[in-house]
């Protein structure tokens, strides 16, 4: 519980104390993963502990909070990229993180609830913010686009609502998730619910004919922004699908599952092959992220544990190598003003120590052996080749395109003869991209460590997961 | 004389307070001038003045709820009538108009 | 102390003190870190020989940790230095410590000089990992980490678009065959539920797998073959990876990167030898590729493409005996091959050295006398590639034309023509650098100078292994017995390989052609570059023009493969994702806007129709639900 | 019943005592009468204080408060009060209009307790009639003329539909109380069919009653009268009207349950329209209360799904969402008002809210609540209603929530002035707020989030 108050007190004391030092923010955003790391052993029993429970509302929501394993590790990725975000914000806009916070205590929430009703709560709590975030600290005036964002997901998220109420009228009323899990559904009654589950979750990972407000909202948004919706806030959708979608609504899978394979596979090849011609490096790691994102979730979709926890792991990866991502491209446009490859070149003359490090993200991203991209990738790679391996060639050739453009971003950023005018790169832009770093070579190194973590949650999970599509068949 | 309207039906009150209440309606909707269509409104309501009455004569209703009713009604309206005046002298008084046709400054 | 720690932690020692403080060290220290490491790891490998060369137990084993543990399948992290390990050892550490020698004075004026060696070092640990690694996920964490090297050494002039570009070219063209041995893996995982070779080895001799399968696994792994190895069609990146400076050309593009896919097919020697089908395949393409290769060598000029391409070749002729079964044969051609085409490469760049980076040969000549131990070395290479009777090279492209001649006439044939090719375009090399008379107006002839010791040092080694290097796998009709290398790789094959039984004439007979074609080949050049001193014309039309143009294969794919995408990529993002997919998503709003619009309409302010709009709902609610219900 | 006694004296108090006089002081006679019903009301509604006694004279048939009104009529008294705190005066003299909003309140009130047609029409009209002069207020507002001629014409003309209605339930019933008619209806049940002249007279009245709370087809007086009376009137209408109306409504509608299958063959239909109409007109206006206007329609809308509904067990739903409805609709017309000051009607009228830490927040937490985003009370009252609807009705929930998510596009419409920072700010125009409604609008704001993350809170008022 105190992983929801401390953040939402911490988020008031920013908005309303003239505090203006980004080691405090991290300071304040470092509790939370020290409040977590003491709860290791909370998050290591397979099949959860109730850590808080009250009723709510009448009989039919009680606000439910229990952590088991995966819950820990999505509250671990929470916890451990907010730090790296906050100390990256600019100072002149630092009531952003006040809402930074806000959208922590919203996104443990989600990660914790274990009721409909209060998972849906946190699930808008954590998108208010980057939606103010989003709208209030960009440059420019992009209300179209942010409105659109927001009324997008939002249309999921009521999609969402409308089949818990449903599913909770099955279930005799009751929103908790044990008792939406014992409902059995008709066929048309577990497509209908599993839709709206799938439509939210769709549309927040992004899937990909669901992507259109990733890219515009990416390159509007304040780098920061662009970070936590990229590193944190598309793990909700996928949390929510393996959590939510595929235990409740297990009787629509056999339906659901060809189709979003497919449209996984072509969105991990339609997100690579338009991030080659892009110039604007955040839509190249927009439509990169497309890419990456559909892989996990086919790999979820495929339903064997190579998947599951190939797509767990990657998430973690992904959060941070995409953070870094941005990192990086804050980094170059608040010095050289542009973040067009055009535009570029040439930082590796001056700053060789940067350019180690986005060298180390690029191939992080590009999944080179030894770098945390990589025991993901296999992974997931493996499990959808299991499922089927037409898709498994499909979603294989990410690693072609993946390394053509994440090179492509490198040479014409990093590298080539032409001089941008970078001027100072100081410690505290350093140190995120630092710890960003470490950790692409330390989970390279170890993925075993981090797999750890999740087993005997994953293996429950995928035994509800198949018992739920047996009651059916 | 009397008895002529001893037999008369309650289904006559009836026939007769709706083609009243229609003359309101109609008139409400056709005619132009403020001060008709307060008129109007009145006949609408007189009509359902009558019917009130009839009905409570017709079921024999022991303490008369619908005549009682209508005194509210009367009341009412005359009330009604008052403000729809004093509206229509202000209206007046800054248009110098009773036309209601003119009265589409607010719209979308 | 587990020798494999050793071998692989020296060079990657070295690369960690040289990558984070050698911009701090002095030039020369950087240099003798970087060599001492390699060094360190070969004379280690050395001393294990007498380990692994007993016959009993003769691996070496390292289990580190679990990297992966998915339910049943674990992926270790783990080693073994077995005969064909060690050979492979032997022969990167041995050539890579003597190209860091050479690195020392070649690089000297770079200022990336620390960063090279760091480079370098960081190959031959990735390079040793491919080779030590007891199970295919190491396989490929040292296949893509060589890739990953080469891409840096390739651009390692970072400021020149151009070298960007073929580095990235590299890289990428080796992820596509990467793709192929990724998928091979999961096959091979779906297949044998593990990826250790022992596992997977015992299981496939074992002989209970379907043989569609078993080709299936093995075209995937040769699909990464081709594209490491730039066998067709994946071949175009390796003439453009001479933008890297030229001891990485000559040991990672010469001597060992490339020959990682040899390496892959003899170490799955037999999953390879139960396939026939991928065999034909495997023949069949390293025998276009040697004579396509050999082609276009005839009519470059820069002295390091023509290399560049005669490497390309006997990578085709060492794939040839794969296809042929003769996994030995291939194997020393392998080796001979590093010694002298490691020699020529680093004669070229004593020469390109020596000439203040001029690399055209019509710019060059007549340096014979200028530099006479380049000469002298690089003689000796030539001769040796283009199979001069009783040098290295002799020996193993004999074995292989022996082995093509016993499995297939026609295959033969061509090859043979492939070799005399080898031989004209060599010499043409050869005596365009070395003869003739000075053609270079920009430098002058007496700036020329002679490489420093330790250039030469390497030059003059290779040149004794290149001469004797042959010994190493004696042909039975000097020696009445298998050779060396065959018996000392026996113990490793599970299926014993085809001894091809042939009687000695036919071999004689095979032997004259041979010396044959050497002969013929040197006979030409001379008489077109020496008697009539013929030099290359800017652009050569017809046949020429399609050579000097390498079949304008790279123009081909631009046009087939790249450009393509790119326009693909254009109009998804700009037709589809930018008009149709937002038009049917976010139509909605304008949509809702209209109907907003035509409320206007309604909402006109005027109170009759007001009126008139309530009195008509009024009558259709009594209608609809007295009336009609 | 105490809360009408009370407002009604204050009404008359000011109403003579106020004469000719500046609003200031009558007004703090208002507001001080008004809280204390609110507080008195509420009490008896929570059972902690009992007045039966000083009203036995009331027949029970005629007016009859139980806990649940009794909270309404707290509720009702609480957003008068809010209402005369937070939107200031727009002309100088003449207290004695106050008295009005007094009276329109009790009428308002009258109509919750009605238990009788006569009390229900009189409750209407006592609530009407000061309606139609308050909105003519400003004499000379060629507007407000305009919005009272409106308002009154069509507000008689629907009291005479009404009536009609009343007529012929008297004809088809006998009777004029309404547990008596539904005694009658429950036996007619029993036969089957029901006579016409009830199912008429239930649609007539209903017609006037959808008129008063503004549901599509009877709703274009809204925007209108909106428009052209002062903003303190307008929000009086929007909120006042909304919540005694639906009370009564609900209840006129629970007379007749025994029908309730053949009802909602014609509510629903009239809900949706009303949901889509009100939210895509909202989303092409310009002026900022108009869009206000159709939200509250839309709103409506949102409301009948309620009808549908058994009424006695979800009363404790009908209760939040009227109150979480009024208070987000009393923000947003307050911050209308304030930053329209200038005369500048349109959205950009809320640049100049950056100035402002409180009104922003108020703004945003409005919005949310209104709009119905988690943690506020506006999420809870609808989820609670929509989830009580889907279990009679799937369709009608799904356009609903389609129609709230139009909802956003006009609801947000106001942060792309407020936030973005690429907007100047003339700084001359920071405005303080006094003390007073300062107070009022964080109490509001607390109200908001307290109950949307304690909604068990509700759950205890009703």
């Amino acid at each position: 519980m105190e992983l929801i108050l401390i953040p939402i007190l911490a988020s008031l004391i920013w908005a309303f104390l003239p505090i203006k030092s980004r080691w405090i923010a991290s300071g304040l955003s470092l509790i939370g993963l020290v409040v977590l790391l003491t709860k290791y052993n909370q998050g290591s029993f397979p099949d959860g502990l109730v850590v808080f429970d009250q009723p709510w509302l009448g009989e039919s929501v009680r606000f439910t909070m229990v952590i088991d394993q995966i819950t820990w590790f999505m509250l671990l990725l929470t916890q451990l990229l907010l730090p790296i975000i906050v100390l990256s914000v600019k100072d002149q806009n630092q009531k952003l993180i006040a809402w930074a916070f806000l959208m922590q205590a919203g996104l443990n929430g989600v990660f914790m609830a274990q009721d409909g009703l209060i998972f849906y709560l946190f699930w808008e709590l954590a998108m208010i913010p980057i939606y103010f975030i989003t709208l209030q600290f960009s440059e420019k005036d992009n209300f179209v686009t942010t409105i659109r964002f927001f009324i997008y997901t939002f249309v999921g998220s009521l999609a969402m609502l409308a089949s818990l109420i449903y599913l909770a009228l099955l279930s005799g009323g009751s929103f908790a998730y044990a008792d939406l899990l014992n409902t059995q559904l008709s066929h048309a009654q577990s497509l209908i619910i599993g839709g709206g589950l799938l439509l939210a979750f769709a549309v927040k990972i992004p899937i990909f004919p669901f992507h259109l407000w990733q890219a515009d909202t990416y390159t509007n948004a304040p780098a920061q922004g662009s970070m936590l919706l990229s590193g944190i806030m598309l793990k909700m959708g996928l949390y929510g699908l393996i959590r939510w979608y595929m235990p409740l609504a297990a009787e629509s899978i056999d339906f659901y599952q060809p189709i979003v394979m497919t449209l996984a596979v072509i969105g991990i090849i339609y997100g690579g092959i338009i991030a080659i011609r892009q110039d604007d490096m955040k839509r190249i790691t927009a439509y990169s992220s497309l890419s990456h994102v559909g892989l996990i979730a086919a790999g979820f979709f495929t339903l064997n544990a190579s998947g599951f926890n190939g797509g767990l792991l990657q998430m973690l990866v992904h959060g941070l190598n995409v953070v870094g991502m941005f990192l990086i491209i804050d980094i170059i446009q608040k010095n050289a003003n542009t973040r067009n490859l055009s535009e570029l070149g040439g930082i590796a003359s001056k700053f060789k120590f940067f350019t180690v490090l986005f060298f180390i993200i690029v191939i992080g991203t590009a999944a080179a052996p030894l770098t945390s991209g990589f025991p993901g990738e296999f992974m997931l790679l493996n499990s959808v080749f299991k499922y089927n391996s037409i898709h498994g060639l499909l979603s294989g050739l990410t690693i072609i395109l993946c390394a053509v453009y994440m090179l492509r971003i490198f040479q014409k950023a990093a590298l080539g003869s032409n001089e941008i005018a970078i001027s100072e790169i100081s410690f505290v832009d350093y140190l995120p991209l630092i710890i960003v770093a470490f950790t692409v070579l330390f989970i390279g190194l170890f993925p075993q460590v981090i797999l750890e973590i999740f087993p005997l949650s994953v293996e429950k999970l995928m035994l509800e997961i198949s018992n739920a599509k047996g009651v059916l068949s | 004389m009397l008895n002529v309207f001893h037999n008369l039906e309650i289904s006559h009150y009836i026939y007769l307070s709706t083609v009243l209440f229609s003359i309101g309606l109609f008139g409400v909707l056709f005619r132009r001038n403020a001060i008709v269509l307060l008129m109007c409104i009145e006949l609408m309501l007189n009509s359902v003045n009558l019917l009130l009455a009839a009905f409570t004569e017709y079921m024999g209703d022991a303490n008369a709820n619908g005549q009682m009713f209508v005194f509210f009604i009367m009341v009412v309206a005359a009330a009604e009538a008052a403000v729809g005046l004093a509206i229509l002298v202000m209206v007046y008084r800054n248009t110098r108009k009773t036309d209601v046709s003119f009265l589409d400054q607010l719209k979308d | 102390m587990n020798p494999i720690i050793l071998i692989l932690g020296l060079p990657l020692l070295g690369f960690i003190i040289n990558g984070v403080l050698g911009n701090k060290l002095p030039k020369i220290v950087v240099g003798a870190i970087g060599t001492a490491a390699v060094l360190g790891a070969f004379v280690i490998a050395i001393l294990n020989w007498s380990i692994i060369s007993q016959p009993e137990n003769n691996t070496i084993n390292l289990d580190l940790f679990t990297f992966l543990q998915i339910d049943q399948l674990s992926l270790k992290v783990a080693f073994q230095l077995d005969r064909l390990s060690i050979w492979m050892t032997l022969i990167i550490t041995g050539i890579g410590t003597l190209i860091h020698l050479y690195s020392i004075s070649y690089m000297k004026e770079d200022e990336g000089f620390y960063k090279f060696f760091a480079y370098l070092n960081f190959f031959i640990f990735n390079m040793l990992l491919l080779v030590l690694g007891s199970n295919f996920l190491m396989m490929f964490f040292g296949w893509e980490g060589v890739g990953l090297c080469s891409y840096l050494l390739i651009g390692f002039w970072y400021k020149n678009e151009d070298y960007g570009k073929a580095a990235r070219k590299a890289f990428i063209m080796n992820r596509i065959g990467d793709l192929g041995l990724l998928l091979g893996m999961f096959l091979i995982i779906s297949q044998f539920g593990s990826l250790d070779y022992s596992v997977v080895f015992t299981q496939i001799a074992a002989g209970n797998t379907s043989n569609s399968m078993l080709t299936a696994i093995s075209l995937l792994l040769f699909v990464g073959a081709t594209g490491k190895s730039a066998q067709i069609p994946l071949f175009t990146w390796l003439p453009d990876a001479m933008a890297g400076p030229t001891p990485v050309s000559a040991l990672i593009h010469a001597a060992t990167m490339v020959t990682a896919g040899i390496y892959l097919t003899v170490r799955c020697q037999v999953l390879f030898a139960l396939s026939p089908l991928t065999n034909e395949i495997i023949l069949w393409v390293g025998l276009g590729t040697a004579v396509m290769a050999a082609l276009v060598g005839l009519k470059q000029n820069d002295i390091k493409k023509v290399l560049a391409y005669s490497t390309v070749s006997q990578l085709g002729f060492m794939f040839v005996a794969l296809g042929t079964g003769a996994y030995t044969t291939a194997l020393f051609h392998v080796t001979t091959h590093a010694f002298f085409k490691a020699l020529l490469f680093l004669g070229a760049g004593s020469v390109i050295h020596g000439m203040h980076h001029e690399q055209d040969i019509r710019h060059m000549g007549g340096l014979k006398s200028k530099m006479p131990l380049t000469h002298l070395t690089f003689l000796i290479g030539t001769l040796a590639i283009s199979g001069f009777p009783l040098l290295s090279g002799f020996f193993s492209k004999d074995e292989i034309l022996t082995a093509v001649f016993m499995h297939n006439k026609v295959a033969y044939a061509l090859l043979v023509g492939s070799a005399l090719l080898t031989t004209i375009y060599m010499f043409r090399l050869y005596f365009l650098t070395f003869h003739g008379q000075y053609r270079n107006h920009h430098y002058a002839f007496e700036k020329v100078h002679e490489s420093p010791i330790n250039m030469t040092l390497p030059l003059m080694v290779l040149a004794v292994l290149s001469i004797v290097g042959g010994a190493l796998n004696l042909p039975a009709y000097l020696t009445h017995s298998e050779g060396f290398l065959f018996n000392w790789l026996k113990p490793l094959f599970m299926i014993p390989q085809s001894i091809h039984e042939i009687d000695h004439s036919t071999e004689y007979v095979l032997i004259g052609i041979a010396v044959l074609i050497f002969v013929t080949g040197f006979l030409i050049a001379r008489n077109i570059f020496v008697t009539k001193a013929t030099i290359p014309a800017e652009t050569s039309t017809g046949l020429g023009g399609l050579l000097q143009n390498k079949f304008y294969v790279d123009e081909f794919y631009h046009k087939v493969f790249v450009r393509p995408l790119e326009i693909t990529s254009s109009i998804l993002h700009d037709l589809f994702d930018g008009l149709i997919l937002r038009a049917f998503t976010f139509g909605i709003f304008p949509l809702l806007k209209l109907i907003g619009r035509l409320n206007k309409k309604v909402q006109n302010g005027n109170l009759e129709m007001y009126l008139l709009y309530m009195v008509i709902a009024i009558v259709l609610l009594l209608g609809v639900n007295l009336i009609f219900a | 019943m105490i809360g009408i006694a009370l407002v009604f004296l204050g009404g008359v108090i000011t109403l003579f005592w106020g004469l000719n006089k500046s609003e200031s002081k009558s007004l703090w006679i208002l507001r001080f009468f008004m809280l204390l019903s609110a507080l008195l009301s509420g009490a008896e509604g929570q059972g902690w204080v009992d007045f039966s006694e000083l009203f036995k004279w009331v027949p029970a048939h005629m007016l009859n408060f139980n806990a649940f009104k009794l909270s309404m009529v707290s509720i009702l008294s609480f957003f008068g009060f809010y209402i005369l705190s937070l939107l200031p005066s727009t002309y100088k003299k003449g207290a004695d209009v106050l008295g009005l909003f007094a009276f329109a309140l009790t009428g308002a009130m009258m109509m919750v307790g009605s238990q009788h047609l006569v009390m229900l029409f009189l409750g209407l009209e006592v609530l009407s009639i000061p309606l139609f002069v308050l909105a003519g207020s400003e004499k000379e507002n060629i507007y407000g003329n305009e919005a009272a001629m409106k308002y009154f014409l069509m507000g008689a003309f629907s009291t005479a539909i009404f009536l009609l209605g009343a007529a012929f339930t008297y004809g088809g019933s006998g009777t004029l109380i309404l547990s008596e008619i539904q005694m009658k209806l429950s036996f007619a049940a029993h036969f089957g069919e029901f006579p016409v002249l009830l199912k008429a007279g239930v649609i007539l009245m209903s017609v006037g009653l959808l008129f008063k709370v503004s549901a599509v087809p009877f709703h274009f007086w809204s925007p209108d009268v909106y428009e052209g009376s002062p903003n303190r009137v307008a929000t009086f209408m929007a909120v006042i009207v909304k919540v005694a109306g639906f009370v009564a409504f609900a209840q006129l509608i629970n007379t007749f349950s025994p029908m309730q299958i053949w009802i909602n063959q014609w509510i629903v239909p009239v809900s949706i329209l009303t949901i889509l109409v009100g939210n895509i007109a909202a989303l092409v206006q310009q002026t900022v209360k108009r869009t206000l206007a159709y939200s509250s329609i839309s709103h409506a809308g949102y409301l009948l799904l309620f009808l549908i509904l058994p009424m006695e067990e979800n009363l404790p739903i009908l209760g939040t969402y009227l109150l979480s409805y009024g208070l987000g609709t009393i923000i947003l017309f307050y911050l209308m008002d304030k930053y329209s000051a200038d005369g500048e009607k349109s959205f950009e009228m809320f640049k100049n809210i950056k100035n402002n830490k409180i009104d922003m927040a108020a703004l945003v937490i409005g919005t949310l609540s209104i709009a119905g985003v988690p943690s506020t009370i506006g999420f809870v009252a609808k989820y609670q209603l929509f989830s009580a609807a889907f279990s009679q009705n799937h369709y009608s929930v799904y356009l609903a929530l389609l129609g709230s998510a139009i909802s956003i596009a006009y609801y947000f419409k106001p942060f792309r002035y407020a936030l973005a920072e690429t907007n100047e700010v003339d700084a001359e125009q920071n405005s303080i707020n006094g003390l007073f409604s300062q107070i009022c609008l964080i109490t509001g704001m607390l109200l908001i989030i307290t109950l949307g993350l304690l909604p068990m809170i509700t759950e205890r008022i009703f």
